[in-house]
């Protein structure tokens, strides 16, 4: 069997095979083999990236080809990584054999989608992704579940029409025939031609393909189902699901431009500097991060807090895409891996903590940097790279983000990021003060910190995000590959952008250096004494343990009441009552229409006769 | 020795005709005779269905030895040889079922009308003159009648007279299509029609087929005329429901398109297809509307198989040949899933005494091979990979794309994912809410529902073989040139 | 407009207004046994030859003096079919008052929704 | 009202519809093709006087199979949706004296009436289904005279049974002698009566299969009468 072939389906079989052998011991081992499997292939094929490795079972009905190419390898690379480290964790905190089997086929699915090499194939892949997905949400919570898959397959379905009307037209579903038949789509445009996609077809196309992916990447108007679905599931599964499946919606994005990027540039014009259905995406995905940034802050439960901020860290990558220059289009890949190492690594913590724990909201949690040291130093290193601090990779991607987007001078978008890193910092410090710090409830005093399998899976991403952002070199070489030319110079250690430069290594060794200083200040100058928790809040009036002193609840107050005006608005609420109304309707057209007497049954059909009568006449 | 696959209509007949004498000799014997008719009638559809497909040609029965169009022959070709056998195996199915679903008394008068409604919807599909299609249209018609109402209860009647007074104005405005067809081609015979076609008066043709098309409609359940339907499953006992939205309905749905190809050398004949169209457009759409908050699970599965019926009428009428093929994949999909969801929700009527939706509450715990089935059967019913419906739907949608219904599709889509949130608000009922304790599952019954998961499974994963059969079916009702060459008509000089 | 034309049609529509407009069942099956033998009416004079007579090609009756037979079989048919359903409907109308104690349409509706 | 009313636009725009496409079909002109050939065949392909008979049976003997069934449908469904645990006539008033000794004499005659009718069924019109009416209007004739009076369905549904086995395996045995479902081997093959055409035994096959629909069809239609007279126990199910 070709290497593609067991990428993809080894994850499934092994899913398959844990849940038909439903032992605690022997489907644990299958699960985590299943997932090991993509990981070890994707590493070795990284020479073969350009061999034009290619693979096609003809299913009669359709023919599904896979391939791979510099592109796919990339994001495949990511979703093998965090998925191994996501289904690790899952050892421990996996209730039963209907989690394997979902989740392996979700990790499937995925990996489906990016090695797609035709539109049918990426279609199938993408519901079979949206349905294990889904499974994994229904087995917690139903509203949430039910909610996911109707706005996904709300999604896949536009896709679908769309799919279609290239299908209809073009009589093909592979990406190089589309591509090849855009490209003159696009000449004949120019020259003003006759062209086989009318424009509003086009503009249709697009609008299709836009709804598609940014239901599954999240994108603002259509992002209320992520804040329920990652919380509401198993939290080692949370992981994969919002590290992972929400790449699939960007790799939707950049398919978009590779097809018909050029067709759509020419056919709507520009705007500023970058076409006009690219600020489209950019504008969108700019909304994301401010709405995704400012509800994180004003949650209470440390799932949603992650939920959002994976949103709005999805905003990023989406800029990036929609600037559409090559540089930005790096960015957004660029980010796109840090995003899934950093938040694969936050949801594997909170996994632990939950586990641990069994809290889930703020309230209940503080103090637990003593009992849980393991799990607070991978935490310090996934805020360091979410919130952009140099050492790490989240620096990196968010700096050449940043370089991107101020390059092509697009004011609004640039103040948007840069609006979405600052909130970014602030829900982080709500994190870190509630969980870590601050008095410890008296019922998690004999928490231990994470088991094993955890801790590897913990490890092994916070291991990817130290080393990438010391070494981003390795990444841009990957993403130099991808565009085929030079577009982020330097060598292994410096980003070089012609108008910037970053040296990571330089920067590492002012840190280290600083951090020695401190240390030799810390243990040799000031008498530092350990401070208990009670002195430092109520100057010096007497005070008990048992009274709480930390803000665990309502931690951003002041701000949820400036926003109340804007939080109104929301979105969930509409598609709630959309439905809602839908199902009214659908009450009243039934009582109406089957009232049951058999006369007005006879009614119809002479109403029927009467059509033909005049129709056929 | 291909004239012995007429015994595909001899032999149900000939068992229904016996069971009388049968009764006085033992009355126990009854159903297992039943069986044994069920199996033997597999046994020679198998046989037909090998047959057809190895030779490639169609089997002409010629009944009386007269040739075409003065005899009537029955065209066994790939479709009909296929549905046949998907009858005769649901049959079979349904008769185990019917040990256990069945406890109403004259239980010898409920094995002759099973066996009659068989026959009637084997005749129909195999039938190549349209007077014969009338007779076994009304056979399948009359058995279904007495089938719904056999249950004798209030409800049971009331379902069954609707049926009647719907079905008697259907079946009469066919007859009336008959006539005119008659009157003006002088011929019955389905190859002789459409060879003549061409030659019919533009104002009749279009009356005609109309007409025709209306009576068969009402069969096969299209939107204003379906309004018997959902009483007619509810009502109707487990086993002859199952078998009503497998394959009865199919055989009009066949009937239907049969009759659009053979006339579409006819004048009007594009606009009716698109008032097909639109038709059942609207069935998908207030099928799955009225199925959504439906607490009589039964009936919810009623109108869900209503509204996939109205897909594959749009498949039908579509005009091309890929749209023909993928609405015969469908049917096909459809007759396997649907079988399996009514056997799954029949037995729990049986088991626990009723079809409300509360009472699947804990069904995952209390019937677990049951629930199984069922979550299978919703699974794919709404369209996911790896199961057998989604490239039946795919082909669809595809074609009716190709065919410029844009619009048509995004409703369609819509109505499926109307119909995606009512199977998953059950799925959820039955796995995740409410407590039961183990109800010991029949084992005969549980083997039945997993021959048929495993089977939607195994379609769903290679679909390639099923695929191959489907188009050849499917060409061998869109090329009705095909059709005409392979009919050995007698030159009758006009 | 032939009689025999009109009369069938005439049959058939009164069939169909009794269906539509009667509130009693058993008047609704009345109106579908007469719509049943309008359309047989229509049969046989779709397949009448003015001119001619029955197709018993006894002494004298030479084919060409013969009417049409095909429709007059394909009417024995159809009467035994209306028959059958008349006998099926009664029987089932039967059943529905025994348990429902009424005939009237608009109160036969259990089933709806 | 307003109901009526609609009623009556709405037939009267199908009426007319209708008209239009029976004007192009006008009435007695001589449009047989495949009619045309029967007749000039009846004699020598069937052996039968009476073409619509030969059609019925011969020709498209399936449709008579078929319609055979759909009767055989309808006593089985009554019979079965009638079904009561105790079932019993509650006639009260017994016959007059006329009809009693009339039903007494004119018996025999009816039910020789209607087994003439279909025992010429391929000579003179009429055949299988209005001899086998005729059959059931004796019966009929004897429930109106006697209140007591009953059909005994031990022997009658087992005679109906009977009668359809015989007309299956007589197309049975047709396929087996002439290769072909319900081909008349008598007269193709054996090729008996041949020679006295207009006479009794002659028309191969049609006799018997119209003496055994005959049979069947008067059976049945007695087994509905009898269904529907019954009244259920009032302990009845």
């Amino acid at each position: 069997m070709n290497e593609l072939a067991l990428i993809v389906f080894a994850p499934l079989i092994a899913g398959a095979l844990a849940w038909l052998i439903d032992i605690k011991g022997i489907r644990e081992i299958i699960g985590v083999l299943g997932a090991a499997v993509p990981l070890g292939y994707a590493a070795l094929l990284y020479q073969k990236v350009n061999g034009g490795l290619s693979f096609a079972i003809n299913l009669g009905v359709f023919k599904l080809t896979f391939a791979l190419n510099a592109l796919n390898w990339f994001f495949l690379g990511i979703g093998a990584l965090v998925g191994f480290a996501a289904i690790l964790a899952l050892v421990s905190t996996g209730r039963d054999s209907y989690e394997w089997l979902f989740a392996l086929m979700s990790l499937s699915g995925v990996l489906g989608v990016f090695l797609a090499n035709d539109l049918m194939t990426f279609f199938i892949f993408w519901e079979i992704m949206t349905f294990a997905s889904f499974m994994m949400v229904l087995h917690y919570n139903k509203a949430a579940s039910l909610k996911y898959f109707l706005l996904s397959v709300f999604g896949a379905y536009a896709m679908l029409i769309a799919l279609g009307m290239i299908y209809a037209k073009l009589g093909t579903f592979d990406f190089a025939q589309i591509q090849q038949a855009m490209y003159k789509e696009a000449y004949a445009v120019a020259f003003k031609a006759d062209t086989v996609f009318s424009k509003g077809e086009s503009i249709l196309i697009y609008l299709l393909f836009l709804i598609a992916f940014g239901v599954k990447a999240g994108m603002f108007p259509l992002h209320v189902w992520a804040p329920d679905a990652y919380s509401e599931t198993n939290q080692s599964y949370a992981a994969m699901f919002s590290g992972v499946l929400s790449k699939t919606g960007v790799y939707g994005f950049i398919m978009l431009y590779l097809l018909m990027g050029t067709r759509l540039a020419i056919e709507l014009g520009g705007f500023r500097s970058t076409t006009k259905f690219g600020y489209i995406i950019a504008f969108l995905g700019g909304l994301t991060i401010i709405v995704g940034g400012l509800l994180a802050a004003l949650q209470e439960d440390i799932r949603k807090l992650f939920a959002y901020s994976s949103i709005s860290q999805l905003g990023y990558i989406l800029v990036g895409i929609g600037v559409g220059t090559a540089l930005s289009m790096q960015a957004a890949l660029f980010h796109a891996l840090s995003h899934a190492l950093f938040k694969g690594l936050f949801f594997l913590i909170v996994a632990t903590i939950v586990y641990r724990t069994g809290k889930t909201t703020f309230a209940d949690m503080g103090g637990l940097a003593e009992k849980m040291p393991f799990t607070f130093a991978m935490a310090f290193v996934a805020i360091l790279s979410l919130a952009g601090i140099p050492p790490l990779v989240g620096f990196a991607s968010k700096w050449v983000l940043f370089e991107a987007v101020i390059s092509q001078n697009l004011p609004v978008l640039g103040g948007m990021v840069f609006f979405g890193s600052a909130i970014g910092f602030v829900y982080l410090i709500r994190f870190t003060y509630a969980v870590w710090f601050g008095q410890r409830p008296t019922d998690l005093d004999n928490v231990k910190d994470a088991p094993l399998s955890m801790a590897v899976a913990m490890a092994i991403l916070a291991l990817f995000n130290v080393i990438l952002g010391i070494a981003p070199g390795l990444v841009a070489r990957e993403l130099n590959k991808i565009f085929g030319k030079e577009v982020i110079g330097g060598n292994l250690y410096v980003l070089d952008l012609g108008f910037g430069k970053y040296n990571a290594l330089a920067i590492l060794i002012y840190l280290i250096a600083g951090i020695v200083i401190a240390g030799i200040i810390y243990f040799m100058g000031a008498k530092a004494r350990r401070v208990p928790v009670t002195d430092t809040y109520q100057s010096a009036n007497p005070v008990t343990m048992d009274y709480n002193l930390t803000i665990r609840r309502n931690f951003f107050l002041p701000l949820k009441e400036t926003l109340a005006f804007w939080l109104r608005i929301s979105f969930d609420k509409l598609y709630h009552d959309i439905g809602a109304w839908i199902e009214d309707l659908a009450e009243v057209l039934r009582n109406y229409i089957y009232n049951g007497s058999v006369q007005s049954y006879a009614w119809y059909l002479a109403i029927i006769l009467l059509i033909l009568a005049l129709w056929g006449v | 020795m291909s004239q012995y696959a007429s015994l595909l209509i001899a032999l149900p007949l000939f068992g229904a005709f016996f069971i009388p004498i049968l009764k006085r000799i033992s009355k126990s014997a009854v159903m297992p005779f039943l069986v044994l008719v069920t199996l033997i009638q597999t046994g020679i559809a198998a046989w037909v269905f090998n047959e057809v497909y190895i030779t490639g040609k169609p089997i002409i029965i010629m009944a009386g030895g007269f040739r075409p169009p003065i005899g009537i022959n029955l065209y066994i070709g790939h479709f009909a040889a296929l549905f046949v056998l998907v009858i005769a195996v649901t049959s079979l199915l349904m008769t185990i079922f019917s040990f256990k679903a069945v406890s109403v008394e004259p239980k010898d008068k409920y094995a002759m009308l099973f066996l009659l409604l068989m026959l009637g919807a084997t005749g129909m599909i195999s039938t190549g003159d349209i007077f014969n299609l009338f007779v076994f249209m009304e056979i399948t018609a009359i058995s279904a009648y007495a089938l719904i109402a056999y249950n004798k209860t209030g409800e049971a009647s009331e379902a069954a007279l609707k049926y009647i007074v719907l079905g008697g104005i259907g079946s009469s405005f066919f007859l009336v299509g008959v006539a005119l067809i008659y009157g003006s081609l002088g011929t019955l015979n389905m190859a002789h029609i459409a060879q003549l076609a061409h030659l019919v008066n533009p104002t009749v043709a279009k009356a005609g087929l109309a007409l025709l098309i209306f009576g068969l409609a009402v069969e096969a359940e299209q939107f204003p005329l379906n309004a018997w339907a959902p009483d007619a499953y509810q009502e109707a006992p487990h086993p002859v429901t199952a078998m009503f939205s497998a394959f009865v309905v199919k055989a009009s749905l066949y009937a239907m398109g049969r009759v659009i190809y053979i006339l579409s050398a006819v004048e009007g004949w594009s606009s009716i297809l698109r008032l097909l169209i639109i038709l059942g457009t609207l069935t998908v759409i207030i099928g799955e509307m009225s199925a959504l908050r439906q607490n009589n699970v039964k009936r919810m599965f009623a109108y869900s198989s209503i509204a996939q019926v109205g897909l594959i009428a749009v498949g039908l009428a579509l005009g091309t040949e890929s749209g023909v093929s993928a609405s015969v994949f469908h049917m096909f999909n459809h007759a396997i899933v649907k079988a399996l969801m009514f056997l799954a929700v029949g037995y729990v009527a049986v088991e626990l005494g009723g079809t409300e939706i509360n009472k699947f509450e804990g069904l995952g715990k209390r019937m677990p091979v049951t629930a199984f089935a069922i979550t299978v059967g919703a699974i794919s019913i709404i369209g996911i990979p790896l199961f057998n419906i989604f490239w039946s739907k795919m082909q669809l949608i595809l074609a009716a794309l190709n065919a410029q219904y844009t619009w048509m599709v995004a409703l369609i889509l819509g109505a499926s994912l109307v119909e995606a949130t009512y199977y998953i608000r059950l799925i959820h009922t039955i796995w995740f809410k409410g407590e039961g304790e183990k109800v010991k599952e029949s084992s005969v019954l549980a083997l039945v529902m997993l021959l048929l998961v495993a089977l939607i499974i195994v379609i769903g994963i290679y679909p390639e073989p099923f695929w191959n059969v489907m188009q050849k079916a499917g060409s061998d009702i869109f090329n009705v040139a095909q059709y005409i060459k392979n009919v050995p008509l007698m030159g009758v000089s006009p | 407009m032939n009689p025999y034309y009109f009369a069938s049609i005439a049959l058939i529509l009164i069939g169909l207004y009794a269906i539509l407009a009667k509130r009693n069942v058993l008047k609704m099956l009345v109106g579908l046994s007469i719509m049943e033998t309008g359309v047989n009416l229509l049969l046989i004079s779709v397949g009448y030859v003015s001119g001619r007579s029955a197709p018993i090609l006894s002494e004298g009756i030479t084919p060409d003096r013969a009417v049409d037979p095909i429709p007059q079989a394909l009417v024995l048919t159809a009467i035994v079919i209306g028959v059958a359903t008349t006998a099926m409907a009664l029987s089932v109308v039967i059943n529905l008052y025994e348990k429902y104690k009424t005939l009237n349409v608009e109160e036969i509706r259990r089933l709806r929704g | 009202m307003v109901k009526r009313i609609f009623a009556i636009v709405f037939i009267l725009i199908i009426g007319f519809w209708m008209a239009k496409a029976l004007d192009q079909v006008p009435f007695g002109q001589d449009r047989m093709l495949v009619g045309k050939y029967y007749l000039e065949h009846v004699k020598e392909e069937t052996g039968a006087v009476n073409a619509v008979t030969a059609v019925v049976v011969n020709y498209r003997g399936f449709d008579t199979l078929g319609e055979v069934t759909v009767l055989f449908i309808a006593s089985t469904g009554v019979a079965a949706l009638l079904w009561r645990k105790k079932r019993k006539r509650t006639a009260k008033t017994e016959g007059s004296v006329v009809l009693t000794t009339g039903a007494r004499l004119l018996l025999p005659f009816i039910m020789l009436f209607g087994v003439y009718i279909f025992i010429h069924g391929h000579l003179t019109p009429g055949g299988g289904f209005p001899g086998g009416a005729t059959i059931a209007t004796a019966f009929l004739f004897l429930y109106l005279a006697f209140t007591v009076y009953e059909v005994d369905h031990k022997i009658f549904e087992p005679l109906e049974g009977l009668a359809g086995v015989g007309y299956v395996t007589v197309g049975l045995i047709g396929l087996a002698i002439g290769g072909y479902f319900l081909f008349d081997w008598i007269w193709q093959t054996w090729g008996i009566g041949k020679e006295n055409i207009g006479r009794l035994l002659s028309a191969g096959f049609i006799p018997i299969i119209y003496t055994l629909i005959g049979i069947k069809v008067g059976t049945e239609l007695t087994g509905i009468v009898d269904n529907m007279i019954k009244e259920p126990e009032e302990g009845g199910q």
